[in-house]
């Protein structure tokens, strides 16, 4: 089975803290990731590791198989990886549907163009707006204006908008009260199935509902990953999440 | 035919009427920014004129119309000279304090035809820019080459080290001075130019005093630089035996020796004006001065506008009140007259200011430090026109 | 489905599509021909600072670069523009290309060191090169003429209109310039490449995470910017045949900046309003009062600022929005 | 040539004291409170002027008049800040850049209107004038002074800020507003302070600098430039970094001046080009 993203004993310390040590991960094509543990864990810091935000100290990171350690964020982003932000980084005067075709224009090649007026160019500017629709995000308001939940959505379709191969989300529900969450998940979990998705989440039951297999991290080092159940029965994971005292 | 009688009487009217209409002299002049202070007391000098011998000239009203161009911008003085002769019609452009402008307010003067009195700008070449335009300050070849020559003679100076301000003005007197040294036997031991913006000359005095040379010549413009150097040589103190300083008028202005106090003993400097001058038509000239700007004593801007304002009296008398270019440019010529300064003439050929280069040194007159003249290289033409008229 | 691609494609045709207000304004720079003939001059230098200034919003406006030199790429266009007249030829047409070209090289090369900065280190290194380019222009007195300006060269005439002391000619070609200018700064706006400056300008960290190269598109950005400063410094050396060291100066840069947020940055017309209200007011009180009219013109700038933020335009869309 | 060598950088030290009180209220003021105030250099002027008129329309000596000089650019910051400054703390800082600008404007041609525009200078007391010569190396008495008044306004600054309870409580008002007032700190009287504090001395630095580089009307524009860099190269909010961006620069200057003077001005330029782009966030910049 082909592997859609993996790395290879990655390093990563901040002076003496240690953020990340011989990281060595491999999602396979398709495959729905939940990445747990708790706060300051270095799940972001991997995240940003693995979209080149962050230069890693050593090791390797690999694309479907193509060594993209050194290259340069936008470019992994051109080859098929794709992030959101845990706060979010939208642009604020742009609508939902100029920030989406914007990442439709960048993914087509197409922004470099600066003669040919925006209208002109319908097929971008559609796909846009079907992301939007299947998101239910209103694609003219200005972002500022939306309300918190949606603009999370949009994290989501500016993401899509890239065609990722693989998609990192992190803590696509931060900040979304529990019952819009669940309509976050659900329009996640219908994305395609050949997408790789690899998801930050602390809410347990939707990490066991959505994600097919679990990662759980600490100390910037990964503890064990397995399917659910395993994981939920695993001593070290409940040891880590009730502290020893409670074993 | 009634239609033509009454239009005859107009013009007859507006002709005759024309003898008395007011003479415009349009004065685009740099009153804000840096170089304010210059602009202010030159129209202060042409004031100063004005109030000693009235208003009115042959029988025409005079009347100054100010415009500020802010600084060493020719577009602006260009479009501000446009906009005299086209939208207030004068008849006469003046003043002009610095040579970019001067340069832009000539194309204008050629041109439209119009009579201009530059009464500043002091590079040579401005003078060619129209042929109605005549100076009465000063040209910088006809003052640095002098010097030189005469430092090299009669000053009996064998080696000078030069240091201008880095900028045109700097440039014309450095080589100017330089090649009328070493043509009369004199030798460069080398040369520096201070950067315009910054005026801090410690570190360049202290470098002069380090060579010791003979002796050192100094170019600096008007405005803040003079009270700079006098703080550094206060400061530093240069072994007036071993190095005799040279300079331009304006190292040892006023406000020089006001802030260079006794360090300022045995300078030798040379210029075609100062205010401290007993010639008595400059005392009268100083007096007059000092009420109409509150005090202040005129320097060579104020000089140049005094004159200016001469020019123009003595050429709408001779032309009794009429100011076409062609017949005040051919009037101006040769006029020649007593002024505060010394005895001064515009040159029939080149139109530029002919006057006496004076050569001074800094001495206590009754505890007062003074610039007093001790020899006159009289009636110097600009030499740097000299050799383009050979050309 | 035609509906879903008709809500987007009139979200986007509303933008481009021309607004009467914008016609009338076109308009009206036509009057001073008729109404004001004797300040031809002066139109024709507020002319030339617009687009000056309209070049200055393309980075500051709409891609988020504050320059403190943007007169370096302006003298450049001037000097450039100057020497072709004096030692080749003065037909300022080409005059205009080869400036803009010359501009545009110098811009392309600087951009390369400014795209890597932000904030105030952006703003200082940009002045850094603007005040480097001046003395460099002062100390090169030989070529450039250094403090007394250019000499030795007229531009007499843009294809046979003569350029005289009325302004007639100089005027009308600044501003067929600026309006030229003006449709390709507006073409550019409403094109990918404008989206994607605005995208720069609203979330620079944000882009490379959408596949955007930032850094190519703030090059390109600042290289069209430098492009049409040149254009402009050539037009001010055609029409007044003058080309001196304030073309280059740290005042120049700072003026254009003024103007830009006065008139209102990021909305085209900014650097064109800010440009005729600074430039007729200044031109105004400086006529009443020679010595101290910058009281005034300060005065106007703490106004505007104390009671249109973002500028006039900025301040009256404001106003209008709470109006509606 | 080591005698030169020492001269240029007790010279250079001396002028760098001189760019650090004019820059030092920039620094913090632009620094930590993110306000873009071009006018810091009307304050060294306002400062300047007091000194000029106490002196020679009043009479006062030199030294009586610097502290006065402090108070007048500290009261006219406080004016500014409380009339003008205030409502624009989270205004865009092209705003800030305009208000300030139109403020420099407003104070050159009230001075111009006020002094005339005419070229000032102030007779220093003569222990002042001249220099030491000690084995063949010149110390100007002036300079001494600004390197003694420079290192102890730098103490006492670093004193009042480190050690204080007050000067405590500044700090974090300044460096997190939203915090400061959860604790109950009266921010905008700790920004009203701190601006006090700068525009004071910056009058005080705008009084010293009359000796050295003389006082018209212009002193606000020309000396804007140098202040910028000063503070851009030192790095935003850190007073160590606009101390050693001063020395540096001021050093640069003049040893640029001695040694290279062909270089001319471009030595400065180039140094801060060079340092800026070496160290984008300034020597010891925060951010």
């Amino acid at each position: 089975m082909e592997l859609a993203l993996s790395t290879r004993n990655l390093n990563r310390r901040f002076g003496s803290l240690v953020v990340a040590q011989d990281i060595a991960l491999e999602l396979p094509q398709g495959v729905r990731y939940a990445l747990i543990g708790p706060n300051g864990a270095g799940k972001t810091t991997l995240m940003n590791l693995m979209t080149g935000m962050l230069a890693p100290d050593s090791g390797q990171i690999f694309l479907a198989g193509e060594d993209i350690t050194s290259l340069r964020a936008d470019t992994r982003v051109r080859k098929g990886l794709a992030r959101t932000f845990q706060i979010n980084a939208l642009f604020p005067r742009l609508s939902p549907l100029e920030a989406v075709t914007l990442a439709v224009l960048e993914r087509e090649g197409h922004a470099h163009n600066w003669w040919r007026g925006l209208p002109r160019f319908a097929g971008p500017i559609d796909e846009a707006h079907a992301i939007l629709q299947s998101l239910k995000i209103p694609p003219t308001r200005e972002t500022r204006e939306l309300p918190y939940g949606q603009q999370r959505l949009l994290e989501i379709a500016l993401a899509l908008a890239t065609r990722p191969r693989v998609l990192l989300l992190d803590e696509p529900a931060a900040g979304v009260p529990k019952d819009e969450s669940a309509v976050l998940f659900d329009a996640i979990a219908n994305l395609s199935r050949e997408l790789t998705i690899l998801f930050i989440e602390h809410d347990m039951d939707v990490v066991f509902r959505f994600a097919s297999r679990i990662i759980v991290m600490v100390g910037g080092r990964i503890l064990v990953q397995g399917p659910p159940d395993e994981i939920a029965r695993d001593e070290r994971v409940r040891e880590v999440y009730l502290g020893k005292a409670h074993a | 035919m009634k239609k033509l009688v009454v239009a005859a009487a107009l013009a007859a009217a507006f002709g005759s009427a024309h003898a008395q209409q007011a003479v415009k002299i349009g004065m685009p002049l740099t009153l804000s920014g840096q170089f304010a202070d210059a602009a202010n007391q030159m129209l202060n000098g042409a004031r100063t004129y004005m109030k000693m011998h009235g208003d009115t000239v042959a029988g025409r009203k005079i009347e100054l119309i100010t415009k500020d161009v802010g600084g060493p911008a020719p577009d602006v003085a260009k479009r501000l000279s446009q906009e005299l002769v086209v939208r207030d019609n004068v008849d006469i452009l003046a003043g002009y304090v610095l040579t970019p402008n001067a340069m832009a307010g000539g194309d204008v003067s050629a041109e439209a035809k119009k009579f201009m009195v530059v009464m500043n700008a002091a590079t040579s070449v401005v003078i060619t820019k129209s042929p109605y335009m005549i100076r009465t300050s000063v040209t910088l070849p006809q003052v640095m080459e002098t010097f030189g020559t005469w430092a090299a003679t009669k000053g009996a100076i064998k080696q000078s080290y030069t240091m201008v301000t880095d900028y045109g003005p700097g440039h014309d007197s450095e080589n100017a001075f330089q090649t009328a040294f070493k043509a009369a036997g004199g030798t460069i031991v080398g040369s520096v130019r201070f950067p315009v913006a910054n005026p801090d000359f410690s570190a360049f005095v202290q470098r002069a005093k380090d060579l010791g040379p003979e002796s050192i010549f100094i170019f600096i413009p008007g405005g803040a630089q003079p009270a700079a150097l006098g703080k550094a040589f206060a400061e530093r103190g240069i072994d007036k035996k071993k190095t005799r300083v040279l300079g331009s008028g304006e190292t040892t202005a006023e406000a020089a020796l006001k802030s260079m106090g006794d360090t300022a003993l045995d300078i030798i400097t040379a210029w075609h004006y100062d205010y401290m001058s007993s010639n008595p038509l400059n005392q009268k000239f100083v007096k007059e001065y000092q009420a109409v700007s509150n005090g202040r004593n005129p320097d060579f801007f104020s000089i140049g506008g005094y004159d200016g304002m001469h020019a123009i009296y003595e050429t709408l008398k001779k032309t009794n009140g009429k100011t076409d270019a062609e017949a005040m440019i051919a009037a101006a010529k040769g006029l020649k007259w007593e002024s505060p300064r010394g005895p001064m003439m515009i040159d029939p050929d080149t139109r530029d200011v002919v006057q006496n280069v004076y050569i001074r040194r800094v001495q206590k007159v009754n505890n007062e430090l003074v610039n007093v003249v001790f020899d006159t290289i009289p009636m110097v033409k600009d030499p740097a026109g000299e050799r383009r008229k050979k050309k | 489905m035609a509906s879903a691609s008709s809500i987007a494609s009139t979200h986007f045709h509303a933008k481009v599509r021309w607004h009467p207000l914008e016609i009338v304004f076109w308009l009206c720079t036509l009057l001073p021909f008729v109404l004001t003939p004797s300040y031809l001059s002066l139109a024709s230098q507020i002319a030339i600072t617009a687009l000056f200034a309209l070049s200055l919003d393309l980075i500051l406006g709409y891609a988020g670069i504050v320059s403190l030199g943007h007169a370096a790429f302006f003298g450049v266009g001037a000097y450039t523009a100057g020497l072709l007249a004096k030692h080749y030829w003065s037909e300022p047409l080409s005059g205009l290309v080869i400036a803009a070209v010359a501009a545009g090289v110098v811009g392309y090369a600087l951009s390369h060191i400014v795209v890597r900065f932000r904030h105030l280190a952006l703003i200082m290194l940009t002045m850094g090169f603007g005040l480097l380019l001046h003395e460099a222009a002062n100390s090169a007195s030989a070529l450039t003429g250094g403090a007394d300006g250019l000499q030795g060269f007229r531009v007499p005439a843009v294809l046979s209109f003569k350029f005289d002391m009325f302004g007639r000619s100089a005027y009308a070609y600044s501003l067929a310039v600026l309006f030229l200018c003006f449709l390709a700064a507006r073409r550019i706006i409403h094109s990918p490449f404008g989206l994607a400056l605005r995208g720069i300008r609203e979330n620079a960290l944000r882009m490379p995470a959408i596949g955007a190269p930032s850094r190519a598109h703030l090059r390109k950005a600042y290289t069209i910017a430098a492009v049409m400063a040149g254009i402009a410094g050539a037009l001010l050396t055609h029409t007044t045949s003058t080309v001196s060291l304030e073309t280059l100066s740290f005042g120049r840069s700072a003026d254009v900046l003024v103007i830009l947020i006065l008139g209102g940055a990021g909305r085209l017309y900014g650097g064109i309003i800010g440009a005729v209200i600074y430039m007729v007011a200044r031109d105004q009180f400086s006529g009443i009062n020679p010595q101290y009219w910058y009281f005034w013109i300060g005065l106007l700038l703490v106004m505007v600022v104390m009671f249109l933020p973002n500028g006039i335009l900025g301040g009256i869309s404001a106003l209008y929005k709470k109006s509606k | 040539m080591l005698s030169s060598a020492v001269g240029v950088l007790f010279d250079g030290f001396a002028y760098g004291m001189l760019l650090f009180l004019l820059s030092v209220g920039l620094s913090v003021t632009l620094g930590m409170m993110n306000f873009v105030n071009l006018a810091h250099c009307s304050f060294a002027m306002v400062g300047g002027y007091a000194t000029f008129h106490l002196m020679t329309r009043l009479g006062w000596p030199f030294l009586a008049t610097l502290p006065m000089a402090f108070l007048a650019g500290a009261l006219i910051s406080i004016v500014l800040e409380r009339t003008l400054y205030r409502h624009l703390y989270r205004a865009s800082d092209l705003d800030q850049c305009l208000l300030t600008i139109g403020i420099v404007f407003i104070s050159v041609a009230a001075y111009a209107w006020f002094y005339t525009t005419e070229q000032q200078s102030i007779r220093v007391p003569d222990w002042l004038q001249g220099a030491q010569h000690v084995g063949g190396m010149t110390f100007a008495n002036y300079r001494m002074f600004l390197v003694v008044v420079g290192l102890a306004i730098t103490a006492l600054l670093i004193l009042f800020l480190e050690k204080t309870r007050f000067g405590a409580r500044i700090r974090a008002a300044v460096d997190n507003q939203r915090m400061a007032r959860g604790l109950g700190i009266d921010v905008d009287r700790a920004f009203m302070f701190t601006f006090a504090l700068g525009g004071g001395l910056a009058g005080l630095g705008g009084a010293l600098s009359i000796q050295v580089v003389g006082l018209d009307p212009t002193f606000a524009l020309a000396y804007l430039v140098y202040v910028l860099i000063v503070v851009a190269v030192g790095g935003l909010g850190s007073i160590g970094g606009s101390f050693a961006a001063a020395v540096v620069l001021g050093i640069s200057d003049m040893a640029g001046k001695y040694y290279f003077p062909w270089l001319g001005a471009f030595l400065i330029y180039l140094v801060m080009v060079a340092l800026l782009m070496w160290r984008p966030a300034g020597l010891f910049g925060k951010r």
